[in-house]
């Protein structure tokens, strides 16, 4: 029983922070090293474990950081790791590849159903809410017969970009007959998609705790009525709560990063995922209430937080999803 | 007992249907439903065709113009207005100032605001609430201090909604030192024109600008613009704050709410399936009808008693608490019901730069964004910690 | 709009509180007119309605007070009335007869599945959880053609009684070629069940006012930490919670009542059963919570009502049964 | 990261499996399951086998004749007792009074009391509470006064659990006039057979007599029962609340109540499907495994903790919290899965005065009895009220 990270995950940690504390965008992330350390081995990474990923991401969640690694390297170059796509996985892990990873299609509310067909190396059909499409290099597609790889570009693409909630950009990708190579079955997807839930779920766990620490300092320092309102017993109670369910998604998230290759993964993934989102949101609602007004307001910096929770939850299946799930898979 | 509205009311709200079918403009319903932001033409446009009718002021006795409805028909005209998509009637002149002036007001500036206000001239906002003061309104640090026949005016007031559209604001002052916070404060009548009057807009959680900061910067006011007294504007606050929450419930918003949610959950599909019919979704929203079906009828059990002249405290908070809720509780499901699209951000999505539809169904343009914008529930208006306070003190007396 | 009592209402209810605090006991009840009261006019009652059934029934819980009234008229009476047994109907009414009504069976859990069956005037068949069947003079039985009238001490009859934890007694039910005679379709259940939904939930209601005043009471008086513990903020924004919740029980109560003979009756009594059952659980947790330890004691007067909430969302079908029926009826 | 235990661990846990299912009697074993009330002699019986394997105090170091367990260690033989349905440690002598005269008693008094403790001699009981007092334990009234080499002891104590059991008390009683409360308080050991000493039980709930009021009417007590010094036991007390709280989240019994519910769930049929594959309830079920998962691994975190030397005050206070919220929604969920047969009164059902089974499935004799009972876990070892407290204090420093 050993909760702790390995030195090298507490050190890409400190450094991850330290770089993000200074403004480091994007770019700056990669030359750290940390899309590597997203990456198996055999994939020519370094890492790409649960508490990799959990140290990551956690880190990226208390900066609120927007970048391209969940799309581009944990489920991108994790994909094609899989598919023994092995340059272009380590060109996405550095950066100098960016991935975008095509499921979701109109109509269809997290249950996988695609209708995208691909016929002799082309492909056919329209798909939702890809994030990162605008700039990605290429995008990985979920087709009726498993995964294909597009460049971008590539002929009867289109992509209609939009910004989402959470401060990242998706797009809506039509395929008209356009060239592609098949990657394998959408089997492929099963440990990459594990390891984004369980990206998505750290991050928004450090999300949460920058969005309770922002609103324990307005509680100490903020007054009313002549006192500072984290004096007051009834708020002291809620947030008493609140940290207790933070704690519950904390354990969540570890549990999941322990038993990311564990065979009962796919229970964890659908525990952590259910909880993680139920605690998000409200996290998100309490910590507005707790601040009043000015939790609001878009100047503030917990607007970007709140909204980056709603967007966890939203993500590859909500928390009632991932309790049936859950269910499911007991009852199996 | 008898749970169904008299022969009277009904024939009334039969009135208020066939008025909002033939008067109501699909253009400003369309908005409404679709929880886009209104101008400013639109908002008067629809005060003017109420106003037409003399249904503007429900709230107003007949001698000051008003409708003189009973709390019934005011009732049955919000909620009928809700469910049909009307624009709302801006509460800060017809339901806040009105009655305020109509009771503590002189002669002369019943005679001068009152028509305005019906006719639409003036838009009035209100400044009650002052950076860091939160729920804790009587922490009053705005200072007007009388310079012969005017008060000059410096400070700052917030949150305050569609003040930028307004040319007319009503305050609260302090005007002379408070041995307690209530005392010392005045209430004013303040021209948005008057020099020293900057408005800031602030951008809320769902990217509009819907609340704005309003600054004073040695602003001149006639003393003829103070509303009753000097020095007892709390007692003129406390008015406004315990009067005229006959629509706190917001049943009529909720009503319409729940009717849009069911919508978006038969058209959302998973596994084959209409969401609506995914046993646990069912339940979610089965769970905040039967809770919106009690509190209609808290609502109305509070309309019979205020018709019979009691002003219910303690009940009144019940209702914005748990409307509140049920609102919010709506909002969420909704957000929820459209799964991924939710994710699309709501303001790029409706003003957007470019003309194209948004994405996904047409719902998620606003779903987010309605939730969003619908946190503030149950913080403005007496945040809801506040609501519990009144209720625990008319109960326990501590 | 008018949710005033009648005169005769207020009045019956105002003397059968007195006579409650006075300690009268289930004659005394009757004596006043009660039955007759929750009889309809058409079988020799005067009254009846649901304004009637809410009145009587909420005094009754006020005073935590156990009576047969629910189990012999508001749904015995109500049976015989509506199958045209006058002469009987009015003596349960008057407490000269005593009703027991046997519907469900062992193994079954709120479905109404029946298994005893009737063959040339006589049951064959198991009932379970019957209330007050011990003292009884006549059962009603429902078995799989309808409602049977059988009498106590008939042939094959057989009592096994128990207390229940809301103060009644119930028994298990054994028929073996029991003498009874048929009253008519189970259909003759309709409306004596829902009045009997709405008895059982204005008796909750004046249970809970009850437990929710003794609670006030308790947090004005006692004091912790030098305090009326009803002084603590928490403590306050909880019960603020908690009447909440109660009045929203309350407005659910009058819905039934005001639509006890309305077109939409059943979608009322899921809906007011799931929401009474609900708040009933929240109020009779929160109350013990809110008392501390000698709100779990026997001796303190909290005990028995918070049983009788955790019995009234027991019977006829749980919150959440209601809930999903709510449902049902909604989607048809 | 490695979220499994330890070969060694695994080891251990494997033994005490073994030892579970050679020496725990299914007499005993059945008997908890059903959360019938053991006796005292059943209890003793219990104590004796684990002593004889020297596993009775797994908290104690092996100096005093205790296990010497690790937090981890503990923990395993916990969880694996209570999924065995083995009678649970009594902890008034092993886990509290022992590790506080180990840390304040003398030599004398660890001599004389921790051997009677493991060989089964003394049976101790908790004289914390008063009535009155609730939560707030420094409200200590009754009083100790000295007289010769005695102090004279007056006063009342109440929630006394298994009190009717006790030949011994440990208690706080006031000795001295206090400035703050928390000061003049002592604390003392009684003999529980000293003239002026009567103990009535109070009978919850439940119908179980399972905590007492234990009455002090001019008690003798020898001054060399008083542990450590005079006045100072409010330092005392305060070491017994916040140590040996590794049991704190009830893992254990959550697990084995939740695979009881699953069970019951699984037999209930309505419609003809078991009530476990009814969507909704199911759902309530899977909520709460999911916190349960989550909360073991809390759990776990801090043994780790503890074992690195850390001693987590917030963290504990929350295991208290969720672990109490999980095992009676779990209750709940059980007596509420049995439907109507969930109203049968617990009490006579289980001991009635005739020798019948209860009525309904065997599981309706103690689910209501079960939720019943443990409406206690929110109340004592410090009300989840306190916990809050605590959590927000450790937090916000306020």
């Amino acid at each position: 029983m050993d909760f702790r990270f390995t030195d090298e995950q507490t050190m890409l940690g400190d450094s991850l922070a330290r770089t993000l504390e200074r403004g480091g965008d994007a770019a700056a992330v990669f030359e750290l090293g940390t899309g590597a350390a997203l990456l198996p081995e055999e994939a020519g990474g370094f890492g790409g474990t649960g508490p990799d990923v959990l140290m990551v991401f956690r880190t990226l969640g208390c900066a609120a950081a927007v970048t391209p690694l969940l799309d581009s390297v944990v489920l991108g170059a994790g994909i094609l790791a899989a598919a023994g796509e092995g340059a272009l996985a380590e060109a996405a892990s550095t950066g100098g590849a960016r991935i975008a990873v095509a499921l979701d299609e109109p109509g269809q509310r997290y249950d996988g159903t695609v209708a995208t067909r691909a016929d002799r190396g082309h492909l056919t059909g329209e798909k939702a809410v890809v994030h990162g499409a605008e700039d990605a290099s290429h995008l990985i597609v979920l087709a009726t017969d498993g995964l294909h790889l597009v460049e971008a570009g590539a002929e009867g693409l289109a992509i209609r970009s939009y910004a989402l909630i959470d401060g990242a950009r998706a797009a809506e990708v039509t395929l008209k007959e356009t060239p592609a190579r098949r990657l394998g079955d959408a089997a492929l997807l099963d440990r990459p998609m594990a390891a984004a839930i369980l990206a998505l779920c750290a991050d928004a766990l450090g999300v949460m705790e920058t969005a309770v620490a922002l609103t324990t300092d307005y509680l100490k320092t903020r007054k009313q009525f002549g006192r500072a309102i984290g004096s007051f017993q009834a708020i002291q109670h809620r947030m008493a709560d609140l940290l207790t369910e933070v704690e519950q998604a904390r354990s969540a998230v570890w549990n999941l990063a322990g038993h990311l290759d564990a065979p009962d993964r796919d229970r964890h993934v659908a525990a952590t995922k259910s909880l993680v989102g139920r605690v998000a949101l409200q996290v998100a609602e309490e910590t507005i209430q707790l601040h009043g007004g000015i939790g609001m307001t878009e100047e503030y910096e917990l607007a970007p937080l709140v909204r980056r929770l709603l967007a966890a939850d939203a993500r590859f299946g909500d928390s009632d999803h991932h309790l049936e799930r859950f269910i499911v898979l007991g009852a199996a | 007992m008898d749970m169904s509205f008299s022969p009277d009311d009904r024939a009334f709200r039969d009135e208020v249907r066939q008025f909002l079918k033939d008067r109501l403009p699909a253009r400003l319903s369309d908005k409404v439903r679709q929880h886009r932001e209104l101008t400013k033409a639109e908002m008067e446009e629809w005060h003017a065709i109420l106003q037409e009718r003399n249904w503007l002021a429900g709230n107003w006795p007949r001698e000051f113009g008003g409708s003189g409805w009973t709390p019934i028909q005011r009732h049955i005209f919000e909620e009928e207005s809700a469910l049909a998509h009307a624009p709302r009637v801006l509460p800060f002149g017809v339901a806040m100032l009105g009655p305020l002036l109509q009771k503590f007001g002189s002669r002369e500036q019943q005679d001068r605001f009152l028509p305005r206000i019906l006719d639409g001239q003036d838009w009035w906002c209100q400044g009650y609430s002052e950076p860091g003061a939160g729920s804790d309104l009587a922490s009053v640090k705005t200072s007007a201090v009388r310079d012969g026949d005017h008060y000059v005016v410096n400070g700052q007031k917030t949150w305050t909604t569609l003040g930028q559209h307004a040319n007319w604001i009503f305050c609260l002052v302090r005007t002379g030192p408070a041995a307690k916070p209530q005392e010392g404060i005045s209430f004013l009548l303040i021209d948005m024109t008057s020099p020293g009057i900057t408005v800031r807009p602030i951008v809320l959680l769902d990217g509009t600008p819907e609340v704005n900061e309003v600054f004073f910067d040695n602003v001149k006011v006639p003393v003829e613009n103070l509303v009753g007294e000097e020095n007892k504007g709390w007692t003129y606050a406390k008015f406004l704050l315990t009067h005229e929450r006959t629509n706190i419930a917001g049943v009529g918003f909720a009503t319409s709410g729940l009717a849009a949610l069911k919508r978006i959950a038969r058209a959302q599909v998973a596994y084959g399936k209409a969401l609506i019919d995914n046993p646990l979704f069912a339940a979610r929203v089965a769970d905040v009808e039967i809770e919106l079906m009690a509190m209609s009828t808290t609502n109305l059990r509070m309309l019979a008693q205020a018709a019979a002249g009691h002003a219910p405290m303690a009940e009144s908070s019940m209702l914005k608490l748990k409307g509140t809720q049920i609102r919010q509780a709506i909002n969420d499901l909704t957000r929820r019901a459209l799964g991924p699209w939710a994710l699309v951000f709501p303001s790029e999505a409706l003003e957007g730069a470019n003309d194209t539809p948004p994405p996904g169904p047409a719902e998620a343009a606003w779903a987010t964004r309605a939730y969003l914008n619908n946190r503030k529930l149950s913080i403005y208006g007496g945040s809801n910690e506040i609501q519990r306070g009144i209720i625990a003190k008319s109960l326990l007396g501590l």
